[in-house]
């Protein structure tokens, strides 16, 4: 392990006083610095994920069209999908989880600062495994759920499919380590006084999200495993000649898939939750509601992944019943919807770019729930299914769901993050030609849905009836490139030449925006003991809280000795001037997840035969990460 | 947080109590082993739900008295019996799905 | 009160005794550790129970043999006999459940370090104090049960049954096998903490490491328990 | 202000976009669900309409409770500040019971007609096997006798039975006008029926492979006829006897090499007499969306001119030395049984060849026959053009079939009706 030992740190002090180049972004541990890492990757691969739907819908502008070939087109929407869902949204979600969770319950980090570290190295080298190949024409190309047995060696001979299975295997046990690092943090590092009907809505909803990556990541690691298994090493899981049954795929594949889109969404309800109250001068309606529905729709979640299989024939029973337990879904997730617009109810709105996204989810996510109940109606859905009705389904959850919420998210925050605002005028641009991008991409695919077409399509006959509506969708996504582009620009330049923010400057309620712009590493120069929903609207409204009933009931009563009342924090100190222990920088985390990407990646020498190789790196890969993990765990935190 | 951890502590269970479950645990399983050399048995409707019923008691036994959940904080009950119940639920609904029950349909 | 409890063990690092005793503020007055080892354990039901899950799907399925509890005969008229061996894997299970007690002894004789031995006392309370002793026995037990483990996968590979010869040995070498690495982990984390034992002596103020060792070794039992019964023993 | 007019315009103009599409589901969507020419699309067209309805209540709904209370609160100068609501029980709870109310009545139709369409199939019924392949259909009608490809005939009024299985990865078999899809499983059979109305007239529909089943899963078509009963026993009789070509020298009686050749084909000693070919549908009739436009690859040339000194006898045996047998089978040649490919038998009554990709004619063939992998991609048909580039094996085709022999055997192929 000489490699990890070499950046041994010569003074504590000295790491403390590097705070940019590479190595220190290596080195890190710091919760918001990690955020950020997350936040800027995640962004990349949306680009990504972006640019391979505009070249999916330049395909598909006009009938027969030869702009890419099947093969290529295969690997488009494989990646399109794989990327957006586990590249882009997911560590989307997980900056804001790294950056806000700790912030908002009055703690200093998160429970494991390096796991955190290597959860986000874990997630950049799988994201790049899984990415690169398509510069090759070798990327993935079994679409975004690899129903088997379509990607067994029988059928997909080439290593195409092996980048896919490494890759997710890779992917899953970075979001695994995540979540227990947050389960952890957010039961345990709670400021005094912040009960759990007291965490801020963001948080709440992460936490539920963080059980349902736990249990939902299991069936998908089995399922994957399976696959490895027979590819690599000749098991019948999914073989036809042994007698497999592929519904095997399916089932535990769905078991992981349908909680899988709770994963991408509940992020974005709890952000446009926080978003929501600030800009209409009200708190939160109905939060126990709030609460109770989200742990709802993910209890839920778990019950009804067979409803994409409503075509595989499983008998008028389990149809039945999956139909009604997916419906079921619809009355929690309608109560977010009515206590959101409640919220905003008899409120002073301010149409902000943050508070506009969120808006646009509302309206938007709307439109494809109702879809969503309409798919979840098994006879309606043979006619829906593998349609573009469904990609108009998902995309209005997906897009019109979370990316707006996450959009809300960065425009809200972005201040909190930079110390200035994402400039206004670029945002309304933004926001507007998105709104309109969005809706001519997606709408359309209603109908050209419900009139035949066909979904992972590459080409499609003229006379179909099809034209207008992908000719719109292809002009919405045009039109999207620009909105987005425009979002980039303003990213960038706003770092430097937005306008200055303070502490609060959307006058929000919750402990993130007490402290300065950005925060210091250390976040909270003395924890703050926490007395209600909005402890920072008690102290400078408190009329708008006035009426809620605080719950008292549990951990009140226990203080820190390093509690205070919450207040503003307005100077800037060093760690070390409060004594406020940090985390040394460490470069263990990062090196491994190298050693454990390249035990994964050593499999792919299998398929080219040469076995020896395969040997070595695999072995070689496990012995590194296994004395990466004991040097880690045997050196101090802090 | 009323049930004091240190205190819990003190409450567990002594040696002989561990040493005694362990029996207890070793008898079950010779019931079971037993049960299944016994033709009349095995051929007996209830012979597959009995196995499971007394695998479930083993397991809660165990997951009780060694895993300390019966004496610690209820926190980790929640923790643990929350999963327990969603993946429990998975492998019925899973193994009806695949027609390991008789159904009317 | 809980949060004096957790500055009692406030430990870092398995490997990080330099005493300073500052401790971290917890919500709970629980260990950040303790409470990830049974998210984790949470997690793992949902792992095993797809592994189960799907052991049992193909239950049956096999096209050809051999099989778990039914004689099968091939092409060529050759007889296999039922593969499982039954008498052994009691003996197993049996080994096991003995891991898991005297795992549970090693924690308490851990917690029990400090307590002065009362007058006259004899063997069996003095045997509850040895922390290494118990440690030891679990991981030899553990070990003993991957000897077995290794024994039955050897004489079912001799049998004719391999990972890649049915459905049959495909979900029940990789259930098992998912189950043998479980314990073979568990084995080095024993193994990890005999050597602290050794070096430092583990006291009560090492509660944490030994309980979150020891929940994760017993959880790894129950699994085995429920395999057991629905891979050997139901027909 | 205007920024916000545009605002909630737009939810307004979605639903006027909407409601203009609807009207408009005539002619012009030859693939559109929402029509009622089955029994089983009459279910899920009256379901659908539920959905539909009760979607757009609650689209409507909270679209017009989110304008109304953007537009009421919004932050006005001097207006009034806001009005410190935090929960209201009752209104929590009404928006809990609406939903499921709304909910139940979608439900319990939704259960009826699950059970309605999943009942066994009536009795009578005609029974269809279909096979899929990547990326083509086979299809059998195991009372008849008949094994066919890509095309499928139906007589109207009859029920039809189909038994879906798949020799290769997972497909779906998707005729939109006719009903619902169902997917093709991998060491399974599964089953679904529909019954064409008795009073549709003879037409053809599209249909498609919707589960993605690889390479060109977007060129595995379904074109179905469906027409009078009588149309269907005239085809039905011709389609079960062998080929029609070579009329006189009688067929070997060999037995049939595989079982999945029905006995009774290989057997007919005596080819039908060239000038019956039973009823086939008319192309002049064909409606312009079942005829496919599908450009042929650039690269790929043939001089058309060739075709017309075809000469069929010179084909029958191109077709064999081509290595065509290997694959194809043609009921009435010797040795041609194999079931890799589609079934040739009957080939020149097809109006379509590969699924539904190219129209059945002389052009199409011959560039098929050169070069079939760069018509189609990734398919197992190889490459036989003499000289061709295999874009699949990435080599080039030294032996194989000049463009003489081509339209030979293409000229055969013609006279299989
Ligand atoms: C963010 C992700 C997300 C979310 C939140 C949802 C939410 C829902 N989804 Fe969706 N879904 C996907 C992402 C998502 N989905 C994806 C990616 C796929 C395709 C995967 C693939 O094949 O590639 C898919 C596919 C999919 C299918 C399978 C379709 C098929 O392939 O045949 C079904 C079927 O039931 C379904 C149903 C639902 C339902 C009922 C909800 C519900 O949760 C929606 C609930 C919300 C509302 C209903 C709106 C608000 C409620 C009210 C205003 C109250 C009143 C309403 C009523 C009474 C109706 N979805
Ligand atoms: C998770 C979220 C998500 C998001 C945000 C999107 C966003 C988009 N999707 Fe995606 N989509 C999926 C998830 C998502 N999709 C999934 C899961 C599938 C199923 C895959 C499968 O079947 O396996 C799918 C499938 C899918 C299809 C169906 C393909 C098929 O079935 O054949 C289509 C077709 O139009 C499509 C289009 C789009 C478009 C136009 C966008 C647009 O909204 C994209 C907008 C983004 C941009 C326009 C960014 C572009 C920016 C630039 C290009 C800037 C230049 C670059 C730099 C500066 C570096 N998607
Ligand atoms: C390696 C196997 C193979 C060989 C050899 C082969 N074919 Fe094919 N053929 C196929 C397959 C498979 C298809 C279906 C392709 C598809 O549509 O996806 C096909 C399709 C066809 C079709 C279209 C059938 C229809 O109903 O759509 C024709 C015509 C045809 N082949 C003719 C020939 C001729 C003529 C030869 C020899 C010169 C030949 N084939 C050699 C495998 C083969
Ligand atoms: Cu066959 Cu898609
Ligand atoms: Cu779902």
């Amino acid at each position: 392990m000489a490699t990890i030992a070499a950046p041994s740190l010569a003074s504590a002090e000295d790491a403390y006083a590097e705070n940019s180049g590479i190595w220190s972004w290596i080195t890190t541990t710091d919760h918001k610095r990690i955020g950020t890492l997350y936040l800027w990757t995640a962004l990349f691969f949306f680009l990504v994920g972006g640019l391979e739907a505009v070249l999916i819908r330049t395909q598909l502008a006009k009938p027969n069209m030869g702009f890419v070939s099947a093969e290529t087109y295969n690997q488009l929407f494989t990646m399109h999908g794989t990327t957006m869902v586990f590249l882009a949204i997911m560590p989307l979600s997980a900056a804001f989880f790294n950056y806000l969770i700790p912030l908002q319950i009055g703690a200093r980090d998160v429970a494991f600062p390096r796991l955190n570290a290597f959860s986000y190295w874990v997630f950049l080298f799988g994201g790049i495994f899984i990415t690169v190949p398509i510069l090759f024409q070798v990327a993935p190309n079994g679409g975004w759920f690899g129903y088997a047995p379509l990607t067994t060696n029988q059928f997909s001979a080439g290593p195409n499919i092996d980048f896919w299975v490494l890759g997710l295997q890779i992917l899953g046990i970075s979001s695994l380590a995540a979540a227990f690092n947050f389960i952890t943090t957010i039961i345990n590092l709670r400021a005094p006084g912040m009960t759990l009907m007291r965490m801020p809505m963001f948080t709440w909803m992460s936490f539920v999200v963080q059980f349902l990556l736990v249990l939902a990541f299991p069936p998908i690691t089995i399922a994957l495993f399976f696959l490895l298994m027979d590819r690599f090493f000749g098991t019948t899981f999914y073989e036809i000649a042994a007698g497999a049954d592929p519904l095997l795929w399916q089932h535990l594949f769905w078991v992981f898939g349908h909680p899988e889109v709770y994963i991408l969404i509940l992020p974005a309800f709890g952000l446009v939750s926080e978003v929501l109250p600030t800009f209409s001068k009200k708190p939160l309606f109905g939060y126990n509601v709030m609460v109770y529905s989200g742990i709802m729709i993910g209890t839920l979640g778990f019950g009804v992944w067979a409803h994409h299989m409503f075509a595989v024939g499983m008998g008028p029973v389990a149809d039945s019943i999956f139909s009604m337990m997916t419906m079921l879904i619809a009355i929690p997730t309608g109560v977010k919807i009515f206590n959101w617009i409640a919220t905003m109810w008899s409120g002073e709105i301010r149409f902000t770019v943050p508070m506009k996204f969120a808006i646009a989810l509302i309206a938007m996510f709307t439109i494809g729930g109702i879809s969503g109940v309409m798919h979840s109606s098994p006879p309606a859905d043979l006619q829906q299914t593998d349609t573009y009705f469904i990609v108009a389904h998902f995309h209005y959850v997906l897009f019109g769901g979370s990316i707006m919420g996450i959009f809300a998210g960065i425009y809200h925050y972005y201040p909190k993050m930079t110390g200035r605002f994402l400039n206004e005028s670029a945002g309304n641009w933004h926001f507007w030609l998105n709104f309109i991008g969005f809706n001519l991409t997606f709408f359309p695919m209603h109908f050209s849905g419900m009139l035949g077409m066909p979904r992972r399509i590459y080409t499609y006959d003229a006379g179909q009836g099809w034209d207008l509506f992908n000719m719109l969708s292809t002009v919405g996504t045009y039109i999207l490139v620009v909105s987005t582009s425009i979002f980039v620009v303003n990213f960038l330049r706003s770092r430097t030449r937005g306008l200055k923010a303070g502490n609060d400057p959307w006058g929000a309620g919750t402990l993130e925006w007490s402290i300065p712009s950005p925060p210091p590493d250390y976040n909270f120069a003395q924890i703050p003991e926490v007395t209600s929903r909005y402890p920072l609207w008690d102290l400078k409204d408190p009329a708008k809280t006035a009426g809620i009933a605080h719950s008292h009931a549990d951990s009140a009563t226990i203080t820190d000795a390093h509690a205070v009342p919450v207040h503003e924090e307005t100077e800037r100190h060093t760690a070390k001037s409060l004594g406020i222990p940090m985390p040394f920088p460490t470069s263990k985390p990062f090196f491994t997840a190298l050693a454990m990407v390249s035990m994964f990646s050593g499999l792919l020498f299998r398929r080219s035969g040469h076995d020896s190789i395969a040997l070595t790196v695999v072995v070689g890969g496990a012995l590194l990460f296994v004395s990466g993990l004991y040097s880690w765990l045997t050196s101090p935190l802090e | 947080m009323s049930s004091d951890t240190k205190h819990a502590a003190h409450a567990h269970p002594d040696g002989w109590t561990y040493v005694k479950v362990g029996v207890i645990l070793t008898l079950i399983t010779v019931i079971e082993v037993w049960a299944y050399y016994v033709p009349a048995l095995v051929a007996h409707p209830f012979f597959n739900p009995g196995l499971i019923i007394l695998s479930a008691i083993k397991f809660a036994t165990v997951v009780l008295f060694y895993m300390h959940l019966k004496y610690d904080h209820r926190l980790f009950r929640v923790l643990f019996t929350g999963p327990l119940i969603i993946a429990g639920c998975t492998i019925t609904a899973l193994l009806f799905l695949f027609h390991h029950f008789k159904t009317v349909s | 009160m809980s949060s004096h409890a957790a500055a009692a063990h406030g430990a870092h690092g398995a490997g990080h005794d330099d005493g300073h005793a500052h401790h971290h503020y917890t919500t709970t007055g629980l260990e950040h550790r303790k409470i990830a080892i049974w998210a984790f354990i949470g997690s793992e039901c949902m792992l095993f129970a797809s592994l189960i899950s799907t052991y049992l799907i193909y239950k049956g399925r096999s096209i050809v043999g051999p099989f778990p509890h039914t004689e099968w005969v091939n092409e060529a008229g050759v007889v296999f006999k039922p593969i499982l061996n039954i008498p052994v894997t009691s003996a197993s299970t049996f080994v096991l459940l003995m891991s898991s007690l005297a795992m549970v002894l090693a924690l308490q004789a851990v917690q029990l370090k400090d307590t002065p031995l009362p007058d006259g006392a004899n063997w069996w309370t003095r045997a509850q104090r040895s922390s290494q002793g118990w440690l030891l026995m679990t991981a030899l037990l553990g070990m003993t049960f991957l000897g077995f483990q290794a024994f039955e996968f050897a004489s079912f590979v001799h049998e004719g049954l391999t990972i890649k010869t049915n459905l049959f040995g495909s979900t029940f070498y990789t259930l098992t096998g998912f189950h043998g690495a479980h314990v073979t982990a568990g084995v080095l984390w024993l193994f990890t903490l005999l050597f602290i034992d050794r070096k430092r002596g583990l006291g009560p103020k090492d509660e944490l490491i030994v309980d979150i060792a020891a929940l994760y070794w017993h959880f790894v039992d129950v699994v085995w328990i429920a395999i057991f019964t629905l891979v050997y023993l139901i027909q | 202000m205007s920024k916000l007019r545009l605002r909630h315009a737009a939810p307004a103009l979605l639903v006027a976009v909407f409601l203009l599409a609807l009207t408009a589901c005539g002619t012009e969507y030859p693939n559109s669900t929402f029509n009622r020419h089955t029994d089983f699309n009459t279910s899920i067209d009256a379901l659908w309409d539920r959905l539909l309805f009760w979607g757009t209540i609650v689209f409507v709904f909270v679209e017009a409770a989110l304008v109304v209370t953007l537009i009421k609160y919004r932050k006005r100068a001097g207006g009034p500040e806001a009005k410190q609501i935090h929960g209201n029980a009752a209104l929590e709870i009404t928006w809990t019971a609406i939903p499921a109310v709304i909910l139940v009545l979608i439900a319990v139709p939704t259960v009826k007609t699950i059970f309605e369409t999943q009942a066994p199939a009536p009795a009578g019924a005609l029974k269809v096997e279909v096979i899929g392949h990547q990326w083509w259909w086979e299809f059998h009608y195991p009372e008849l006798g008949i094994t066919t490809a890509n095309e499928l005939y139906l007589p109207v009024g009859r029920t039809a039975s189909f038994e879906l299985k798949t020799k290769d990865v997972l497909h779906s078999f998707w005729i939109p006008q006719m009903g619902g899809k169902r997917d093709l499983i991998t060491n399974k059979s599964n089953f679904m029926w529909f019954t064409p109305n008795a009073d549709l007239q003879s037409s053809v529909w599209n249909g498609f492979c919707t589960e993605y089943c690889g390479t060109s899963h977007a060129n595995m078509k379904i074109r179905l006829y469906t027409v009078q009963p009588d149309e269907f026993a005239s085809w039905a009789a011709h389609q079960a006897k062998p080929a029609v070509y070579p009329a006189a020298e009688p067929a070997t009686p060999a037995t049939p090499a595989t079982p999945a050749i029905p006995a009774a084909r290989g057997a007919q000693p005596t080819p039908a007499p060239v000038e019956d070919v039973g009823y086939m549908f008319p192309t002049a009739d064909l409606p312009d969306h079942v005829i496919p436009k599908t450009p042929t690859p650039a690269g790929l040339t043939y001089d058309d001119a060739l075709l017309a000194q075809g000469d069929p006898t010179a084909g029958q045996l191109g077709f064999m030395i081509g290595g065509c047998i290997g694959c194809h089978a043609i009921n009435g040649l010797p040795g041609a049984v194999s079931t890799i490919g589609p079934d040739l038998t009957h080939i020149a009554s097809r109006h379509t060849i590969a699924a539904g990709l190219f129209p059945n004619d002389g052009p199409h063939l011959a560039r098929w026959i050169k070069n079939a992998r760069l018509m189609k991609p990734g398919i197992l048909m190889n490459t036989i053009g003499r000289g061709q580039y295999d874009p699949l094996l990435k080599i080039t085709q030294e032996a194989g079939l000049d463009d003489k022999q081509i339209a030979d055997v293409v000229a055969y192929l013609q006279k299989l009706k």
